[in-house]
């Protein structure tokens, strides 16, 4: 039962944690952006604040389908869809948590010619989802560079959803530069 | 379509250059989507994960999955049948056998099994109840490690008619059931059922187990849980010559078996006992000739609404009791008359009906993590939904 | 370090705790007994005692594949092969352990032309070897039956081997009466 | 043969309820094996778990599995090389990298990952201890729950030169290294590394870690394993326009690191610090034309008796740097002029040599669980190994 009362005590301390982990944060996106040029938020996040975003659009703005590898916004991801696993490319499926930390891609979108940055949020705390693995690797960096690579399991890290890997979702974070 | 046919010949040869991506970029880009559009950020958005219908529709079902390559990572899957959607899953430990929702919907109760390294040191039983709705753990109850460790069976764990009482069958070899209170979340104590297997619900009090000589072991409970009566059966069946599957299905009062060379054994249950309701042959004797018998693991299902009960079917010898069936019969429980027979595109191992009026039927096809979904009337196959687990074996229908 | 103690402990008490789990499996016995008309031993046992045995034989006396399903001892066996998995058909793989407890067919020997009872002992201790699976099930009995049934996983009887399943030997008990 | 098959076609027709398997018993009882001959019991058999040869023949590999769908019951799996038999496994925990075999070769270094729950609960990190010949572990270390979880990669995990020292890196993403002290058997501290990851040995007392900005952290430590000097070079690369894999191979005093683009940066190193040796292509100009570039996962292998590099190589763009070789680009390290070219029967992500005189070549092919094994000389493929594991992704020879 420890592990149950450890997992409501880490959601509630959350918020609280968060200072501390951007500066964490920033100290490594200090280095990134000097190595590989990333937008100023160079690790992208995940579910925090007040949501301030719509739904993605219909059809002809943001095209194909978010349970194909081929979906533009795959175009850095490494692993199974939540499309395909109870969520969408920007939910997680039910019971599982986002990572608040992941890495980013830059990748093109057919349906009004512009590049976004991509947080390929993953979703945490179930064994593999085993449905649509998607290996695309453009703008992936080696381990040493870690904001653009895509073989971490951003479910490692600190904060509390620090628990295996379920699949990855593809959020946008915005318009690239 | 023709027609169509020289343009777009000629238009491969005057672009030899371009790529399906940049055509698709094309054509998306003259659909009528202004440049300027930029799809809004999501990372701020308040809903990161999704939320499940509680109670589950009737036509949704898990497929359990005991992950015999790795064992110690067994899973259920929740699948609908109508769309073919994979609607999210549960991680269930060592040596899964299935979980089992509560009937009002809200709950499913999963006995785990964790090694506090994977695949050794100290052992831990659980039963883990999750919430329907988000499928997150919302308590786990402590229970004794001696958890049956076997070809999934939905024997091994199950609720008595109220709900009141989960019951695990426990072997170690020694046998006996555990039980926990599902009102005040605490296990109960164990009954010890020497000689006997599983933990069949007949009643919100009351169980039996199976035994090895094939009569049955049936247990009274009190209000708190506790076992205050036991009593054994003759012989139900021929536990020799011709044994009864160990994956009965029930209706009401009535539990029906079906013995390896494909005889329903129908067994009612009273507060009076057991009573033996004459057995019959799913095949007719030329049938029987030709070698056709039931087998797979989850063998039969029941329809309870319109009172049929649908059996795996294949033809092979009497070793052949686990083989996939390669066609299902559908028998008339009250008349005992094949009513349906249904063909099937591909091998099936377990098969389940949902409950509701208009069924679905669901079949694991055999060697594979594929879920079939027919419509039983028609016998058609409606869909196949992929990459379902690694070795699903047993299917619950809410 | 708490299980490695638990394992040493278990290993060095076993014996003492014999005699115990002998009355256990006699009480199985005489209803399996009663059942199935089995042999004497009707929960055949693995390692115990001072070893007799010596090697199977030849080629000609025990003919076949071990590490193939259709190997005349594997009638009803089901599992993966531990003469796949670093072991023999009689001995396990390293690093795994024999469960003294098991489920026994009885197959006959196209070497000799007799008939044997077979003890499908599992090997326990690492996850599922993986390899060489095989599910014959000559005399196979439902789980209410367990004596002569493979659908159990007899790592996880209360033994020292109450530990998940690797593989499965395929060990002479004797010739059939 | 021919003249036999009338006879046999006769000898069918005359005894036409015969199966094959009555048919082997008498083929076998005509062979001289007496009818009475009985098998003797094994079931009192005093060995039961068979050993391994300790130290490892040098023709053994362990293939290690990260198991990507059911990641939390990792694998390390033993092949002899040479005969192409399984010879046996570790389980170990979830997100596994690779195991570390001891110089000596008597034991197995294996950082693992538990949760209390499976997939969930309590996280806790150890350094199991296997004996080399019983494989059973031998002891367990505990170590901060913080080892990166990742790809595989050998500078996840690394002994240093005398074996006195395991370094384990961590990820939380806050970067640090993890010392282990293999004499008392203890966790010795963390040393921070801000910004770099990996722990690749260089000597004794000393490793360094690969910084996001292509620079070196430099890293000494006492003789208790605590770090007592620490330094960073400039960067050894062009991190942004063409960074180097993560997976260098090591001869002696210098780390050869491969680029995505194909160049070989070699990088020496002494008490006076690293030295960024010239760089050189695999390819030619007019190879690189054709979009010739490695690939893979363990996309570089070295045998340091010959001084020789081998290359996974295919042809693809830019983002293609994961993908699988087709070849096999050999290369004297000394006249860095290539010697080789080896076809590729199936696609290799990961290729690995054994260190003895006459090597053997190791390769995991792509998307399967196959090994295969060549003749580095004659470029032949010798055998090719199946269900080795699920997902595996690194080769370690001892």
């Amino acid at each position: 039962m420890k592990w149950l009362d450890r997992i409501t005590e880490q959601s509630t301390r959350a918020i609280a944690r968060r200072s501390s982990r951007r500066s964490v944060l920033s100290g490594i996106g200090t280095l990134l952006v000097g190595a590989a040029a990333l937008p100023l938020l160079p690790v992208a996040r995940g579910a925090e604040g007040p949501g301030h975003a719509q739904p993605a659009g219909g059809r002809a703005a943001d095209p194909g389908d978010p349970a194909a590898c081929d979906y533009w916004r795959h175009c850095a991801i490494d692993g199974f869809l939540c499309s395909c696993c109870g969520g969408t490319q920007s939910t997680c499926p039910p019971g599982t948590e986002m990572s608040a930390i992941t890495w980013i891609g830059t990748c093109h979108n057919p349906g009004d010619g512009k590049d976004y940055v991509i947080s390929y949020n993953d979703c945490c705390g179930k064994t593999g989802c085993g449905r649509c693995f998607c290996n695309r690797n453009e703008g992936d960096t080696p381990l040493y560079q870690p904001g653009r690579s895509n073989d971490y399991n951003w479910c490692s890290g600190s904060s509390h959803a620090n628990i295996p890997y379920h699949c990855s979702t593809a959020r946008i974070v915005g318009a690239a530069e | 379509m023709k027609a169509g046919m020289p343009a777009r010949g000629l238009g491969r040869r005057v672009r030899p250059g371009v790529g399906p991506a940049v055509l698709l970029a094309a054509v998306a880009v003259c659909a009528a989507v202004p440049a300027r559009a930029v799809l809004p950020a999501e990372t701020g958005a308040t809903k990161t994960v999704e939320t499940l219908a509680s109670p589950a529709p009737r036509h949704w079902v898990w497929v359990n999955d005991v992950v015999f390559p790795h064992m110690a990572d067994g899973t259920a899957h929740l699948v609908d049948g109508d769309s073919g959607r994979y609607l999210g899953m549960l991680s269930t430990g060592a040596s899964f056998s299935h979980v089992v929702p509560s009937r009002d919907g809200k709950l499913i109760y999963s006995p785990e099994i964790y090694f506090s390294r994977g695949t050794r040191g100290t052992r831990t039983d659980v039963v883990t109840i999750y919430d329907a709705a988000t499928l997150k753990p919302v308590t786990e109850v402590p229970v004794p490690p001696k958890r049956a460790s076997s070809l999934p069976a939905l024997g091994v764990a199950g609720l008595t008619d109220d709900d009141r009482f989960l019951m695990i069958y426990n072997f170690t070899p020694a046998q006996s059931v555990s039980v926990v209170d599902t009102a005040s979340r605490q296990f109960v104590g164990e009954i010890e059922t020497p000689g006997c297997a599983f933990a069949l619900p007949t009643g919100p009090r009351s169980f039996f187990a199976m035994c090895a000589d094939a009569s049955f072991l049936a247990v009274e409970l009190d209000d708190s849980g506790r076992a205050v009566r036991q009593s054994r059966t003759e012989p139900m069946f021929d536990g020799t010559r011709d044994p009864v599957y160990e994956r009965p299905v029930r209706v009401a009062d009535t539990y029906y078996f079906l013995s390896f060379d494909g005889k329903v054994h129908p067994i009612r249950h009273s507060a009076a006992g057991f009573t033996a309701v004459d057995p019959w042959s799913l095949a007719s004797a030329a049938e029987r000739a030709q070698g056709w018998r039931p087998g797979g693991v989850q063998q039969i299902a029941v329809h309870a609404g319109s009172h049929r009960l649908y059996v795996l079917m294949h033809r092979g010898g009497r070793e052949s009791h686990k083989d996939p069936g390669r066609a299902i019969w559908v028998y008339d429980l009250g008349t005992r008359r094949r009513v349906q027979q249904i063909a099937l595109l591909h091998p099936l191992t377990s098969i389940a009906l949902s409950t509701d009026d208009q069924p679905l039927l669901f079949g694991l096809v055999a060697e594979s993590n594929v879920l079939d979904v027919y419509a039983p009337g028609s016998g058609k196959l409606l869909r196949s939904i992929k990459d379902v687990g690694t070795t699903p074996l047993l299917l619950v229908t809410p």
